[in-house]
């Protein structure tokens, strides 16, 4: 049952990475590799290490993705 | 008996997340993935819950807590971005 | 056919896959921003196939409590030893990922582009 | 003994159906402050009720649901306002049925009052 569920997770997973490389719009790419580290931290705890779930949940979903957008804000500060 | 519903309501939990992801890339606008998102973040509480039950371990729970604790946090960052500047 | 279908050798393949879409998405794209997602995605990827190695079959987390006796542990838990290297590699490519996007902002202040192709000043 | 958990388990598969139907109105809604609605309200409760019924199957783990229970209640619904203010100051476009928009300028007098 859980090989069902890591499939699809890893299917979840490529998908939301396509999108990140190829879409247009630089913030839906940034949300988009959030989501990926949210779905990789799902796929560490069927792999019996919640340990290295956690600190992928803290730093790859939530600061990363708070890091990315304080640059684009600084970038748009730039222009004005 | 109580392994077959706890499976079904798994996969009722897989179909939502699929939904949400259909939204992420039909979406036309950033907010409309924003709000996927946060859908898919509270979805997975669910399904980290439901993994910690059938692997009978206590300590999986403490990730869904960190979860439900931080995973506001950059939807708000994301929408104070969007409104005027963080 | 059966070792196949097992977890570790989807984690691993869904741990190539993630390095090749991020590979493919450093060398491709034009966008600097674009680049470092793509630098992010690869590592995510490379932390997948490396927590991959260390998962034995029905194997349960190295935490030692109630759930898990001590006189048994070593046949029933995951080796700790990959985990631990990934907690560190996680921290790192936060790092890694920070210093590039501190490159980014400083080469938009010179140049007001975010184009790879204006940044032409080391070629001759 | 049996009777508990099979309640625990009805519970959470009630609270899968709430998600599911989040998912299904986040896709089916027609603009964004209603799939706001929706994802948000319908994911809530379905969290809240399935963690509730691992609550009831196992009563040694019910005090750590609990406390995921009241983060999930305290932060979800700052994440969607945050969302929908964002949205609407930016001038996000309404379907054509919307009765009331009580944040615009035209009605800011009628909300006052």
């Amino acid at each position: 049952m859980s090989i069902l569920l890591a499939i699809f997770l890893g299917l979840v997973i490529l998908v939301l990475a396509g999108t990140a490389i190829y879409h247009k719009n630089t913030k839906v790419a940034i949300i988009a590799a959030g989501a990926v580290g949210l779905f990789a931290s799902v796929l560490y705890i069927l792999l019996a290490a919640p340990d290295v779930a956690l600190t992928e949940a803290s730093i790859g979903s939530g600061l990363s993705t708070i890091i990315f957008f304080y640059v684009l804000n600084k970038i748009r500060q730039t222009n004005d | 008996m109580v392994n077959t519903i706890l499976i079904m309501a798994g996969v009722l939990m897989a179909l939502g997340i699929l939904l949400a992801l259909f939204r992420f890339i039909l979406g036309p606008d950033v907010t409309d993935r924003a709000i996927a998102f946060d859908v898919m973040t509270v979805s997975s509480i669910s399904v980290i819950a439901l993994i910690a039950y059938f692997a009978g371990r206590v300590i999986y729970l403490d990730v869904a807590l960190v979860y439900g604790l931080l995973s506001f946090l950059s939807v708000v960052v994301i929408g104070r971005y969007i409104e005027r500047g963080l | 056919m059966t070792q196949y279908f097992s977890l570790e050798f989807i984690t691993m393949l869904t741990g190539f896959l993630l390095i090749i879409v991020g590979i493919w998405g450093m060398i491709s794209q034009k966008n600097l921003i674009k680049i470092v997602i793509g630098f992010s995605l690869f590592d995510t990827g490379l932390n997948i196939v490396i927590v991959s190695l260390s998962h034995i079959k029905n194997s349960t987390a190295p935490i030692i409590d109630k759930a898990v006796d001590v006189s048994q542990a070593a046949s029933k838990i995951a080796d700790p030893v990959p985990q631990a290297l990934v907690l560190t590699s996680i921290v790192i490519g936060l790092g890694v990922t920070a210093l590039m996007l501190a490159y980014v902002l400083r080469l938009y202040r010179e140049k007001k582009s975010l184009d790879i192709n204006s940044y032409t000043d080391l070629k001759w | 003994m049996e009777i508990r958990e099979t309640v625990g388990a009805a519970v959470t598969l009630l609270g899968s159906v709430f998600i599911f139907l989040g998912g299904l109105g986040i896709v089916r809604m027609p603009d964004l402050f209603n799939r706001i609605q929706a994802g948000t309200k319908a994911s809530t409760l379905g969290t809240i009720l399935s963690l509730l019924g691992l609550a009831i199957m196992n009563e040694a783990w019910i005090w750590k649901l609990l406390v995921i229970i009241f983060f999930v209640l305290i932060t979800n619904p700052i994440s969607s306002n945050v969302i929908s203010r964002a949205a609407h100051f930016r001038g996000t476009r309404m379907t054509n049925k919307t009765v009331a928009d009580l944040l615009s300028d035209k009605n800011k007098k009628i909300s006052e009052e």
